[in-house]
């Protein structure tokens, strides 16, 4: 394959900077990506050459900006394999997706008694929503529950199903602590013949894999930009029918087609959802990321994730007391969370960054996941399209100096 | 990262002092910073004239959180509820050999002495 | 004074670029300011310098961005007279801000028979969450009355507040259709005398007055980056111990202390309303903006929009069958609307287009103050920072133009 | 906006075609584009062969609302209410001899096509 990380390395300017005197070693990327010049290019060129508020104006400013925003919609939604470019909201991130589903789709269709089925490997944003949904409906909240290999117990679903009260079923596509692909047509189609709307948590998936929302089948999937190489902006596509039976999440300018003083009605689709000046320039921004990504190709990002995992996964045991949380063959994404006996992971951190290797410690926003593992934190280290094997070699060395320095 | 693993730390952190649980102590209290895992069970024994006459820890937690309940317990001693009271950030900092802390890891600093200040407002001498 | 339109137009990119073969008047600020290369540069240094998801990281370029990132927000807090920055809360945009405050406020708060008081000039943002609330909770939306000089009826607000049922006053400190510039200072007097919370649309007002929350006395402050030559992101300032009180609104990653299965503890503020990963760069440019903003000093901007539409007032009249909404003397905003007799504004803003003069035609998102002037549209010019006396004479040759194809 | 404001549309609006009300007509219908204001009241009477034999238009908006209408009245003699329901924006752009509407303006091009449209409908003739 033409894969060439170095190259394209070189096309994110923050690696042309040293870090503490090193080389940029990140393996953060789980959390946020770093971007590619073309989306500051893209950015740019929007303040520079079309900005205007978009949709409003009747000038040609405001149609060049309202034209690369609708653009950006229409890409963004054929990345992740939907049709209709309607049926993908603009959001600030997943987070603010997953919510708006919770808020409008579901104080509308969750009743008391109803059953909300997430899993234990949910990050915060895919759980606390729902928490907060099922507290205030008086629903039942249930976990699918996480196998010691960190996959999911498919069998503990049909349980949860059988009853008809479950109206919701919502998952990720990816864990981002243990790198878990769950089976989700699996799950997508238990759920459905159960009659429940599924509700699927991008976030950590689109950003590496090909995802398509056709395949998928799914109700709603739910990510953001900055962890593709995009700016402070997100995205929620959810099925037409789903979205226009639903009531509005924020209210405000753009999200309505004529006001009274006591009464209103709603703009068509996607606008319904978009209350407020949009953030245009990210729009822009997220497309271009968008466009960097399908030129490498998704299923070549995932294949050099692959690759760099399976060779972490080889290196990684080598260090004494290293303990790796999730599968350890097969496929998976690129996020490896472990954890080193007798050290604290806010130490591994904290050690490894004088080597300028950048990885995350804590909980990663999974704190229930956590919890069923008995830890009170994880080392996380993660991958994208700009990490090499030499990366690895970094890490490796670097948890080296981490043992040399604290364990006795 | 040079400063936060000076030797200081490192002695404190590797031995530890007054490390264990104080039996029949005033004080007996337990904390946690739930973001990071960070546990400490701190015990301190007040002398007659109210001052703090002995502490101890147990817990588990990073460099900084350990090092820093260690070397607490060193430096309360002989303080009034009041000075324990008043004891902010910069003083942990300057008791840690004038380090400065990052944002991500101020409360790991201020656990121990959070944990006291906790303890001392629980029996009623704050 | 030393205000050079002319040279703080050059920091601004945009203009340096014709539009339709003609120099770009750009007279839409209202709707959404141009930004300086400051703000340009600002983003960009933070994508190639000190890119990384901000608060969970233990490693350096995760403390600079995080450092960044709360340093935006101290400045945006002093910007508007706030004390303390934890009051100051990032959000998409001032309609989100709004949001929030009706959603975990208002559901709180209002309940069946109270009353909630919104005027009659307020932009759909700060009209629809409380019509939405209000129907949520069976409380009565009740509006203070604008009259014909577009100034509000102060004298209607004593009898909405004397029975005790008013829990919400919400107001524009500036109309984004007739520049007016309500009596801030008294309205909250009065509504806070009778225990109400005033809740302050500064969309408007912030980018072209000095604005301080402690002189206003309100209990929130909602903003827009996009309108004071910032990027695509808000904020909500509100007051500590209102703000503690309230619920959070959106649930997930980094607004939580702890998460159990079926609970979970709020971190603190600002955080507790920050859910999911925040647009970093983005708070880092709305930081620049300020920053552009407080060199050149509120006053002088205020003071320099004050003489354009002074010049505007003049100039305007000449024009056959003009009509201006909104006070003609006086305090007021730099946004000028008007209508042309048997003229529709769509055809104005369309032909002023091609002599690259940029206004904006429509109900600018206030479709009641229309109808309570019996006007189906306007059109609107507004001012800001690099605007001149030549982009008025402009319009003002550019309307002749319309009125000659359009008129017969 | 030169093609917007070309001869042809400018005569349309100042010289309205079929401008007014047709008295006992079968379809009689009121639409209007909140956004931006504009209205349209339409009549039209169809023949023994149900196809378009009359329209006639009252309204007020922007020269491409009235335009469009003016020109529409005229476009649509003859054709069946099948006809009338197949036209899409191009077809109105092409009526209006091949002008590019920006997003904009969609909607007030569309105005007089949608009153029809929505007229025979009501009078189950779609
Ligand atoms: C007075 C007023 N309030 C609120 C808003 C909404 O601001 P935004 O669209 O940035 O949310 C605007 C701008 O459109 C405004 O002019
Ligand atoms: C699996 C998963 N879901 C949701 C989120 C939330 O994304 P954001 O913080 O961009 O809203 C993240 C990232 O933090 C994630 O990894």
């Amino acid at each position: 394959m033409g894969w060439n990380a170095v190259d394209i390395r070189r096309e994110f300017p923050i690696f042309s900077h040293p870090v503490n005197g090193k080389r940029l070693v990140f393996l953060d990327s789980a959390a946020s990506a770093q971007k590619p010049q073309a989306v500051l290019d893209a950015i740019a060129s929007v303040y520079t050459t079309s900005y205007a508020n978009v949709h409003r104006g009747l000038y040609s400013l405001a149609e060049a900006a309202t034209e690369r925003y609708e653009a950006a919609r229409e890409k963004i939604a054929h990345f992740v394999g939907a049709t209709d470019p309607e049926e993908l909201i603009y959001v600030r991130n997943a987070t603010e997706a997953l919510n708006l589903v919770a808020y409008s789709w579901g104080r509308q269709n969750i009743h008391a008694g109803d059953r909300i089925v997430i899993t234990e490997m949910e990050h915060h944003s895919n759980l606390v929503p729902w928490m907060a949904l099922a507290r205030e409906k008086e629903a039942e909240l249930a976990y699918l529950p996480v196998n010691d290999a960190g996959e999911l117990d498919l069998a503990a679903l049909p349980p949860l199903l059988a009853d008809g009260r479950t109206r919701v079923v919502a998952f990720t596509l990816m864990s981002n602590v243990l790198g878990t692909i769950p089976p989700a047509q699996e799950l997508v189609a238990m759920a459905h013949q159960a009659g429940a709307v599924v509700v699927v948590d991008g976030a950590q998936a689109v950003p590496h894999l090909p995802v398509n929302v056709e395949a998928l089948g799914a109700d709603f999937l739910a990510f953001s930009a900055h962890k593709l190489g995009g700016p402070g902006i997100g995205a929620l596509w959810g099925r037409r029918a789903i979205l226009e039976a639903m009531p509005p999440f924020l209210y405000g300018g753009d999200m309505i087609l004529s006001v009274k003083k006591h009464t209103a009605t709603w703009n068509d689709l996607p606008y319904k959802f978009e209350a407020g000046t949009p953030a245009i320039a990210e729009a822009v921004g997220f497309g271009a990321a968008v466009d960097f990504l399908t030129a490498l190709g998704m299923e070549e990002v995932h294949q050099h994730e692959q690759a760099l995992v399976a060779y972490a996964l080889e290196r990684l045991p080598e260090v004494p007391g290293l303990h790796i949380l999730g599968p350890t063959h097969g496929q998976r994404g690129g996020a490896v969370s472990f954890w080193l006996e007798g050290i604290h992971p806010h130490d591994i951190a904290s050690v490894l960054d004088a080597e300028g290797v950048c990885i995350r410690a804590g909980l990663h926003c999974a704190e229930p996941l956590h919890a069923r593992f008995g830890l009170p934190a994880s080392a996380r280290a993660s991958f994208y399209v700009y990490n090499t094997i030499d990366d690895v070699d970094a890490l490796v060395a670097g948890l080296g100096r981490v043992i040399a320095l604290l364990r006795r | 990262m040079g400063d936060l693993y000076r030797e200081q730390m490192l002695e404190h952190y590797h031995e530890p002092q007054n490390y264990g649980v104080l039996a029949d102590a005033e004080v007996d209290v337990h904390l946690d910073n739930p973001t990071c895992g960070d546990t400490i069970h701190l015990t301190a024994q007040l002398d007659t004239e109210g001052r703090i006459a002995k502490v101890m820890f147990e817990g588990h937690g990073c460099v900084i959180s350990m090092a820093s309940a260690s070397m607490l317990t060193e430096a309360v001693l002989g303080k009034t509820p009041q000075e324990v009271a008043a004891l902010e950030l910069h003083d942990i900092e300057d008791m840690m050999g004038g380090l400065r802390l990052s944002m991500g890891r101020v409360k790991c600093a201020l656990l121990s002495v959070n944990a006291l200040k906790k303890g001392l407002k629980e029996r009623g001498r704050l």
